[in-house]
């Protein structure tokens, strides 16, 4: 037993935690302080994991491996440049959505917070199984915790769109679970190195293209459900509206991330040649959701919805970024699903707390709070500039090397990708700012906002760390990024040497 | 000498009146009968194929057919009151609460 | 000289430890007061099918320590494997289960009769005995006493029409059916001489086939594929498990279904018989697409069961269609019994939950007289809600596992259509189930129902069902290990019979 | 020849009686009809030289069985049927399934001939003719025990039914 | 000449956002007193480096560079570090941000007393600080972009301080917005920069490029080039990105000095010299500069004839003045460019400042139509103002002449694109600047009061009127705009506001001095100190014996321009001082045109009916109305509907009539049998 115990640690110690929940007595003061301890505990082990990356290695480390059930599944647990600091993001948020939650969960209390400890373990679960089994099992386990968290403590419309999320992304997702096993009746194997040894073609497994193909897009389309990619996306509003504002935290901040995260990890890490050919559409697909999703954003007059649209615009930049294959462009991909979840983390902690105070998501309900709540008001810029993509701030970074990326991948036509994407930052402003006008500036215009409280301790707590992480990622990128790097040479190294072959062939 | 084919045929015959009978008549008494003539339609086919491998195990099987139909009229009967109790009537088309 | 050794009493060691406590239930019964509940008694039969799993336990050691055992005993009437032990226990478990609900139930529902467990633990003989019995015969009596133990069991609530009318629907229908089946008997008989399985094994598998041999089977499939409520001949479920009683319907949708899955099983592999692939591969994508998308719209909660079970039917079709293929043989047997025992634990636990909501005289089995339940009976709630997650097939639930294991059976013989069909169902399905959810959760309150209160025994039944569907989630080695063993106990000595197999799939 | 003749009357008496069972609109005629049918399979039975089954045919079926029936309808007073329009369905696609099932056992039947069509049977084997109750006899206490025995559960299970389910309840 | 000179330059910009910082976070609750010193103490410490820099880069070799220890981006081969560059061009920029800023911030101590947010203003103003010296400071494009956007974002704060006028929050968003235009191509030129070059830092590129032949037609290069240009026309306010500046004006007055006259406007004009040596190989890039230039400042200049907001006019002004200085890069003059850039900062920071002076002193009005008379009442004010009409107005020896002089000499004379044409419509530009802001001068200071007073050209545009009345409206209502002083009366500003204006008038008056060209008798020394910053590898020194001519033809020029800048004075005292009733009757004769032109062409009601109506109503109708709500949800609900449907009339089966269930049995039974039958036989 010589196995790093520390990823076990940190992928249970919130479900273990929800069962202790679950023991204590309904007192729903000390439910939330335990949930926020756990949470917190969670976190402070989490910290263990960067602290001890040896960031020049590639491949995985923290591995954990042990037969669970019959011989091919595994719990097989590991982390490298990508997930690791995708666990970190979602340790990171959920005591902040913990905080968040404080007051604006006063019922049922005990399973909420019981809900989202679940979740925290699926999602961790998530981005650190190697066992494609274990990964499937942590990826449906996140659906029922979030579907309910919509669904009990969501707003008038929260069943459909709880329902409405689960489906879409259980029919997605049962796609996947297809190719999965399909795979696993081939290799006889779910180890993520076996298979994608098997499946990069250096082995006797004989997968015929079409095959590949088909088993290409199982994956894409669970993943592109949850990222959302257009025309998929449609969930996301819905389910983002009614969200509880911890919920659509989490939803925004690390849920859609398994999407695009499951993209670098398996589709193209599985399927370097059929990445490569589906590219382009993929591309066109992730452009549409940029433009689109910013031109719909731009017309909402529901807040949340609106940042709702936003992720959609901003995902598209991570697909993007993955689909150059260029290690410059999914480099930025992987950064720019961390500053995701900061920024858009953060834009709906804020929808949230004005929630809790007025009780309405309408842009029209607001105007002019600036005056009465300057705080506030500030916040919200902050995070609202870092989701534009202010330089300096975190968003930046990202979308820079995407779109460098894009403009240097060898795909056909990377100039118009490059062009179009770069059209992002315009709307990104656009939609932004005239939600920030809208909100804050211009005179008050409802007599009764003028007494609004601002926002106090507790919540500018929960905002603090948001915004010195955007700060902070905005300014030191490679702090992040020297271990992202190798990782995501790994994944992208096999596509480069198909597409160098092919152009090799052709010439 | 009677060919095989006769007997089977003569219980195919049978067997597939019993089918219409059950799918035709609307006495529920009726309806039980027409599947103990299937029942007897079986029978005649297993004392056949008896004959013709010269086994009597298609013989016990019809002792056994016969055990379970009584078993199967007693029962049967009984539903069949308990329904008569709660319907006030015989015919299978009334008994349709149950739909959809 | 007596040809009958204590090793074949041992093979029916578990049918007659019931036998004697079902004759004991007939025995009490009459000195109990007429108007007294029956709870003492349903705690004696509870005993009765726990010494029944304990002996199926015995028949495990026993052939561990023994591989004769494993022998044909009784004149070549039944045959105590692996296979026979996983349904010697996984039948009476459900039984037991079954009975901890009714404890309760019956005084709700204000019955007061001894033989309701007299017929559970008779119809349990019956079950036990489809999985051990390998002569045609055997299975034949065995099958009607399960059947006709569950007909009179779905008519006790004899004042009640509904429950008169699911006997009688359930009690024609199923003789019909008996008599295809029957008539499929007699042409095997025909076509083999022989109503012993491995005597007809042998006759079939030498070739020379007959199209007597074809029909025979198909007329067996009509049977029995009426037992286990497969399309086409899954039309009388609904309404037989709306009318019916509650605990009744837990039972019957799980053991005699178990058990004719089982008969299923021995009948079309270990006698190799042919010709079946594609009927199967089309009832089992029929049965996946009418059970769910007919639960769809079902405001009932029985009968939205009564469809789910439809379409499990359909996935465990999938298994067997998986198994007609060498190379995925074992896998896909060991699926459908997997699949049995997971099907039989979530979907107990969902009816005991609905059979405790249902109030005396079953009156709130509508879907909205769920809403709030969880703040009702967080309890109930919580438990309902894993066998719901189980039936959808969410990860870490039996109802995943062996989802996932029939599938993998079945994309091993790359039956990629019929995967996909039934992978998608699953999808489709999920959202009648997550319905239930929804309700229980997500809505408050509108019905004025009984106040519920989970008695021990009803706890007691939930947290058995939910903890097996767990396990079976999380750690299901040893099962799967079971069912393995089980599925090679069930094909016939190997001849030329799989080269002629590989040659006709697809 | 004798046995052909036999078989043809015999075999038409069974085929009327059951098509009268189907036309018959009164269940106690429905009832007699198949009194009648059962009486002649038990008489093709000795044709066949199953003796102890003819003579377990008429005792248990056409006696204890089909008196049972009538019992029931007599105690339910059954009356002539209804001739409610039920289901179309059930008459479209029972009536082509019935057409077809028969048609399709016939041809099997036929075209089987390697397997059943060319042999004649009727002539009764030897041992049998001696004692084929004894040979059952001994098959059912030895060979068929269990199922023997299983079927006294399958009794008691009836019994209970009825009991239960008919019984006026206190 | 050491080169291993540490500067530790990253204090420059450092010093403003510590004061930002300060101010933004704990501004609140501070007294004014320390909001004050802050702010001043931060830039003026700023500003003290920057000269001590500046005067240690004369003793090292320049560019000088400095990296941090630490990099802003690595991925993989490419790195952006945090690194700063000084060289001549630099040095200027440097300086006079770092200067001019400081002035504008003692300014703005005495201005903005009295409003609300004081801490925000200067947190805001150094922030804004911090960043225009990063752009001039940084040694990389990336670095650049961070302040290039930055600015940016000090600019929407700044414009929409006043964020209960709808006009001001929508002003700053228009800005950004736009600016966000130029930035995209900005972006592209970058990516393009990064793809063929891999780096982005200005040594590294430009290395590159030097070595690479002169594009003949439209290749890479001139892509790039014309992507940073287009970019540039953002910043810095040219055709056709021009729009967000007027509306600019919503600002603070000192903010309309520092961000969008003297300082962030040019970062647009500094971008395009930084970059010369892309734009040299591209000689067509050059050439649509040149052009875009010149037709900025010509547009905007009759655009500036008709405005009546003081402070607009400033700014069309400015949108001209820039577009000077973009026909200077367009011609290669890179330091021609920023010499009148840096004129221009100083007289065209001056007037705004001036004319903040002037709104201060009488309340909050704006519109030139009511001044009048000012001349007596706020002589300081007067005095600097009109010093820097003449100076802008191009009259020597004031340093606007040598500049724009130098400017119109190269645009004629360059061996880089100059031409007649270009020429002549700068001297245009040069006559119908002189005369707008004569009529502004003798608007504003001759005559008589007229505050208070409707005038008959209130009501003929009347168009305008409702906007105005909204903001005296909201203003008023807040108490909180700029003309909430309420202490009646005609007043001089204080003197913590006239110190800077003096400083600023002493500059403009001797500012030009270091460019007086040869011909004058100068020795243009700036030309010759950022010589080795811009001056194109290309140009090709002129031959001796051609000089003595080309000094006289220049004179010859100089000539003309003094000539035209005299007419413009004559036009507008003859209009606005003379016949104070002609202008009326001129604009009534020619009303169409002066409508066109009184409402700036109608460029932002165009804009917004050809690019934002348009995209809004697709946006809300075809995309999220029909895309997504009716095709995607549509297809979704309808799929689940569908589903529904298909099982209600599968349930038809379950009539619940036993008989026909029995008769599904025996026909499925039926189909069983006949299929295994026909396998059967088929065997």
């Amino acid at each position: 037993m010589n196995d790093p115990i520390i990823l076990t640690l940190i992928t249970f110690i919130p479900a273990v935690g929800a069962i202790v929940l679950m023991l204590l007595p309904r007192n729903d003061q000390l439910i939330r302080r335990a949930a926020l301890i756990i949470s917190l505990v969670a976190f402070a082990f989490s910290i263990f994991l960067p602290v001890n990356y040896e960031s020049g290695q590639s491949g995985f480390q923290f591995v954990v491996d042990h037969p669970w059930i019959g011989s091919a599944i595994h719990y097989h647990l590991g982390a490298d440049g990508i997930s690791m600091w995708l666990v970190l993001l979602t340790t990171f948020l959920v005591p902040l959505s913990i905080l968040i939650s404080w007051k604006s969960i006063h019922d049922r209390v005990k399973e909420f917070f019981v809900l989202l400890l679940l979740l925290e373990t699926a999602m961790i679960g998530v981005f650190v199984s190697l066992d494609m089994f274990l990964f499937y099992v942590f990826w449906e386990a996140t659906l029922i915790p979030m579907a309910l968290l919509i669904g009990m403590y969501g707003h008038d419309r929260r069943i459909y769109a709880a329902v409405k999320f689960f489906l879409y992304t259980m029919v997605a997702s049962v796609f996947m679970l297809a190719a999965i096993i399909y795979i696993y009746t081939q290799t006889h194997s779910f180890d993520y190195a076996v298979i994608r040894e098997a499946l990069t073609g250096h082995s006797s497994y004989a997968f015929s293209p079409a095959a590949l193909q088909w088993l290409f897009l199982g994956f894409f389309i669970a993943f592109a459900v949850k990222v959302p990619l257009f025309p998929f996306h449609t969930w996301l509003p819905d389910a983002h509206v009614e969200a509880p504002t911890a919920g659509s935290v989490l939803l925004a901040a690390v849920l859609l991330k398994m999407g695009t995260y499951g993209l670098l990890r398996f589709n193209v890490g599985f399927f370097p040649e059929q990445a490569r050919r589906n590219a382009p559409w993929i591309i066109v697909l992730a452009l549409i959701g940029i433009v689109y999703g910013a031109l719909v954003a731009l017309v909402q007059p529901n807040l949340k919805k609106l940042i709702a649209y936003s992720s959609v615009s901003h995902l598209g930049f991570v697909v993007l970024g993955i689909f150059t294959f260029t290690q410059i462009g999914t480099d930025g991909a992987v950064y720019q699903m961390l500053n995701h979840g900061i920024s858009t983390g953060a834009l709906f902690m804020l929808a949230g707390m004005i929630y809790e105070r007025k009780h309405t998501y309408e842009l029209n309900a607001y105007g002019g709070l600036a005056t009465p709540m300057p705080v506030y008001a500030t916040f919200f810029l902050v995070a609202v500039l870092s989701s534009v993509g202010l330089p300096l701030l975190n968003g930046f970074v990202g979308e820079f090397l995407v779109l460098s990326g894009t403009a240097q991948s060898g795909l056909p036509h990377s100039i118009w990708y490059t062009v179009l994407g770069t059209t992002g930052v315009i709307w990104a402003a656009g939609y932004l700012l005239w939600m920030y006008q809208r909100v804050f500036y211009g005179p008050l215009r409802y007599e009764e906002n003028k007494h609004l409280p601002d926002i106090g301790g507790r919540e500018q707590i929960s905002l603090w760390p948001l915004m010195a992480m955007a700060l902070i990622m905005g300014v030191a990128s490679p702090l992040w990024m020297k271990s992202i790097h190798p990782a995501v040479e790994q994944a992208v190294k096999p596509v480069q040497q198909v597409h160098s072959a092919q152009a090799t062939s052709q010439q | 000498m009677v060919p095989l084919s006769w007997y089977l045929i003569l219980s195919a015959i049978l067997f597939c009146l019993g089918v219409s009978a059950f799918i035709l008549k609307r006495n529920i008494i009726t309806i039980f009968m027409s599947i103990e003539l299937m029942l007897n339609a079986v029978n005649l086919s297993f004392v056949a194929f008896a004959n013709y491998w010269h086994n009597l195990d298609g013989q016990v099987f019809v002792f056994f057919v016969m055990v379970v139909a009584a078993a199967e009229a007693a029962v049967g009967l009984a539903i069949i009151i308990a329904v008569f109790r709660t319907r006030e009537t015989l015919n299978v088309d009334r008994v349709n609460l149950l739909k959809l | 000289m007596n040809p009958i050794s204590i090793v074949d009493y041992i093979r029916i060691l578990p049918e007659l430890v019931l036998t004697i406590f079902g004759i004991g239930v007939m025995l009490i019964d009459p000195f109990l007061p007429g108007k007294a509940s029956r709870k003492g008694l349903g705690v004696f039969s509870l005993i009765g099918t726990l010494a029944a799993v304990a002996a199926g336990f015995y028949q495990a050691s026993y052939l561990a320590a023994n591989a004769s055992f494993g022998a044909d005993g009784w004149f070549g009437m039944v045959r105590v494997d692996s296979f026979s032990i996983f349904f010697h226990i996984l039948v009476p478990a459900i039984s037991a289960i079954c009975i901890l609900v009714s404890l309760e139930y019956l005084d709700q529902q204000n019955i007061r009769t001894g033989e309701y467990y007299g017929l559970i633990l008779f119809g349990t003989v019956g079950m036990m005995l489809m999985s051990s019995a390998i002569e045609l015969v055997l299975i034949f009596i065995a099958l009607e006493i399960s059947s006709i133990s569950t007909y009179i069991l779905a008519g006790y609530r004899q004042r009640t029409a509904a429950s008169t009318e699911s006997a009688i629907k359930y009690f024609l229908l199923g003789s019909f059916a008996t008599a295809f089946f029957l008539y499929g008997v007699a042409m095997m008989f025909g076509a083999t001489g022989s109503t012993n399985i491995s005597e007809i094994a042998k006759k079939l598998s030498e070739g020379n086939l007959g199209s007597l041999s074809y029909v025979a089977v198909a007329l067996m499939l009509i049977g029995l594929g009426f037992k286990v409520a497969s399309a086409p001949f899954h039309i009388w479920t609904p309404d037989v498990y709306e009318g019916a009683p509650a605990p009744i319907v837990a039972l019957m949708s799980t053991g005699p279904k178990a058990a004719a899955f089982a008969v299923l099983l021995r009948v079309l592999f270990s006698t190799a018989a042919p010709g079946w692939f594609w009927l199967v591969w089309i009832s089992a994508a029929v049965s996946m697409t009418l059970g769910n998308f007919g639960a769809l719209l079902q405001n009932n909660v029985k009968r939205m069961l009564a469809y789910s079970s439809i379409a499990h039917a359909g996935y465990l079709l999938v298994a067997f269609a998986a198994a007609d293929f060498a190379a995925s043989r074992e896998a896909g047997l060991s699926a459908a019994i997997f699949y049995t025992a997971a099907y039989a634990f979530m979907n107990i636990g969902a009816f005991a939950v609905v059979s405790h909501l249902a109030g005396s005289g079953e009156r709130f089995t509508s879907i909205d007289d769920y809403a709030g339940l969880s703040r009702r009976s967080p309890l109930l709630a919580f438990t309902l809600t894993i066998f719901m997650l189980s039936l959808i097939g969410i990860p870490l639930t039996g109802g995943f596992y062996a989802k996932y294991y029939v599938f993998s059976a079945a994309l091993s013989s790359n039956l990629v259509w019929l995967s996909i069909i039934g992978l998608v169902n699953s999808a489709v399905a999920a959202y009648y189930y997550l319905r239930l959810i929804i309700v229980m959760y997500m809505r408050e309150q509108t019905v004025e129902t009984e106040p519920v209160k989970v008695t021990p025994a009803m706890g007691l039944a939930l947290v058995l069902a939910a903890i097996a569907t767990i396990y079976l989630g999380v750690a299901p080695n040893n099962i799967v290990e079971y069912s393995k063993q089980g599925a090679q106990n069930l094909l016939p000595p190997p001849t030329q019979h799989a080269a002629s197999h590989a040659a006709q799939g697809q | 020849m004798f046995h052909q003749i036999l078989f043809i009357i015999f075999g038409a008496i069974c085929i009327a009686g059951a098509i009268n069972l189907l036309i018959q609109r009164h269940p106690i005629n429905s009832a007699l009809s198949l009194v009648v049918v059962m009486g002649s399979l038990a008489l093709i039975y000795m044709l066949l030289g199953a003796e102890f089954v003819a003579a377990v045919q008429v005792i248990v079926y056409a006696g204890a069985i089909m008196v049972l029936f009538v019992f029931t309808i007599m105690l339910l007073n059954a009356g002539v049927e209804e001739r409610t329009r039920g289901s179309r369905i059930a008459l479209l696609l029972g009536g082509t399934g019935v057409v077809l099932l028969i048609g399709m056992i016939a041809a099997v039947i036929f075209t089987n001939d390697k397997l059943v069509g060319g042999v004649k049977i009727g002539n009764l084997i030897p041992y049998e003719k001696i004692d084929n109750t004894h040979t059952i006899a001994g098959l059912l206490f030895q060979k068929y025990l269990l199922p023997f025995e299983i079927t006294s559960v399958l009794i008691l299970i009836a019994i209970m039914g009825a009991v239960v389910l008919a019984a006026r309840r206190r | 000449m050491t080169d291993n000179i540490n500067l530790n330059l990253w204090i420059i910009p450092l010093l403003p956002l510590a004061g930002a910082a300060i101010n933004g976070l704990f501004g609140r609750h501070l007294p004014k007193a320390v909001i004050k010193l802050v702010a001043l103490t931060f830039t003026g410490a700023s500003f003290a480096y920057a000269v001590w820099a500046a005067v240690q880069g004369s003793h090292i070799k320049l560019p000088h560079i400095e990296t941090l220890s630490f990099d802003w981006i690595v991925a993989g081969s490419f790195h952006v570090p945090f690194g700063f560059y000084l060289d001549q061009l630099s040095t200027v920029m440097m300086l006079i941000v770092t200067g001019v800023g400081f002035l504008i911030h003692v300014y703005s101590v005495g201005y903005m007393e009295h409003e609300g947010g004081y801490y925000r203003f200067f947190a805001y103003l150094n922030l804004f600080m911090f960043f225009m010296l990063t752009l001039v400071l940084s040694n990389n494009y990336l670095l650049m972009f961070v302040g290039w956007e930055g600015v940016g974002l000090a600019s929407y704060l700044l414009i929409g301080f006043f964020f209960l006028k709808d006009s001001a929050a929508n002003a700053g968003k228009k800005a950004f917005i736009v600016n966000r235009i130029g930035d995209f191509a900005f972006l592209i030129g970058m990516f393009l920069i990064v793809k063929n070059y891999g780096s982005l830092n200005f040594t590294e590129v430009f290395n590159s490029i030097s070595n690479s032949p002169l594009e003949v037609g439209w290749g890479l290069l001139t892509v790039v080039a014309l992507l940073l240009m287009f970019g540039a026309t953002g910043k810095s306010a040219q055709v056709p990105l021009y729009v967000w500046l007027p509306d600019a004006m919503e600002g603070p007055t000192p903010v309309s000095a520092l961000i969008h006259a003297a300082t962030m406007v040019t970062a647009g004009i500094y971008m395009i010299a930084r970059s010369h040596i892309i734009f040299d190989k591209a000689p067509h890039a050059l050439e649509v500069v040149a052009v875009i230039g010149a037709v900025t400042a010509l547009f905007a200049a009759t655009m500036g004839l008709a405005q009546t907001d003081i402070k607009r006019v400033l700014a069309y002004s400015t949108v001209s003045q820039l577009g000077y200085m973009f026909l200077a890069c367009g011609v290669a003059a890179y330091s021609a460019a920023i010499f009148h850039l840096m004129t221009h900062a100083f007289f065209k920071a001056l007037l705004f400042l001036g004319a903040g002076s002037v709104i201060h002193a009488i309340g909050g009005e704006q519109d030139m139509r009511r001044m009048g008379g000012l001349r007596k009442l706020i002589p300081v004010t007067f005095w600097v103002v009109t010093i820097a009409t003449f100076t802008i107005a191009g009259f020597p020896p004031l340093s606007g002449f040598f500049s724009k002089d130098e400017i119109l000499w190269q645009a004629f004379s360059s061996p880089h694109g100059g031409s007649a044409i270009l020429w002549i419509v700068g001297f245009i530009t040069a006559g119908l600047t002189s005369f707008y802001m004569f009529r502004l001068w003798f608007m504003t200071f001759f005559g008589e009061l007229r505050l208070g007073k409707a005038d008959a050209g209130e009501e003929s545009h009347a168009a305008h009127a409702p906007a105005q009345a909204q903001h005296a409206a909201a203003s008023a209502s807040h108490g909180h705009g700029e003309d909430g002083h309420g202490h009646g009366g005609v007043h001089e500003s204080p003197w913590i506001m006239l110190a800077p204006l003096v400083i600023l008038a002493l500059l403009s008056v001797g500012g030009g001095w270091i460019g007086i060209p040869e011909s004058m008798g100068g020795s243009s020394s700036i030309g010759h100190y950022l010589a080795p910053a811009v001056a194109s590898a290309a140009e090709t020194p002129q031959p001796a014996d051609l000089e003595a001519s080309e000094h006289s033809k220049e004179l010859m020029f100089a000539g003309f321009s003094v000539g035209v800048a005299a007419l413009g004075f004559f036009l507008a005292w003859l209009l606005y001082y003379k016949r104070p009733e002609l202008p009326d009757r001129i604009t009534a004769r020619i009303h169409g045109i002066y409508n066109v032109v009184y409402h700036k062409y109608y460029v932002d009601e165009g804009y917004g009916a050809l690019f934002v109506k348009p995209l809004l109503a697709l946006s809300t109708h075809v995309l999220w109305r029909g895309v997504d709500q009716t095709i995607i949800d549509g297809t979704v609900n309808g799929a689940g509907s569908a589903s529904k449907g298909i099982g209600s009339e599968l349930r038809r089966m379950q009539s619940g009539n036993i008989r026909s269930y029995a008769a599904w049995v025996a026909i499925g039974g039926a189909a069983v049998v006949a299929y295994m039958i026909w396998r059967g036989v088929g065997k």
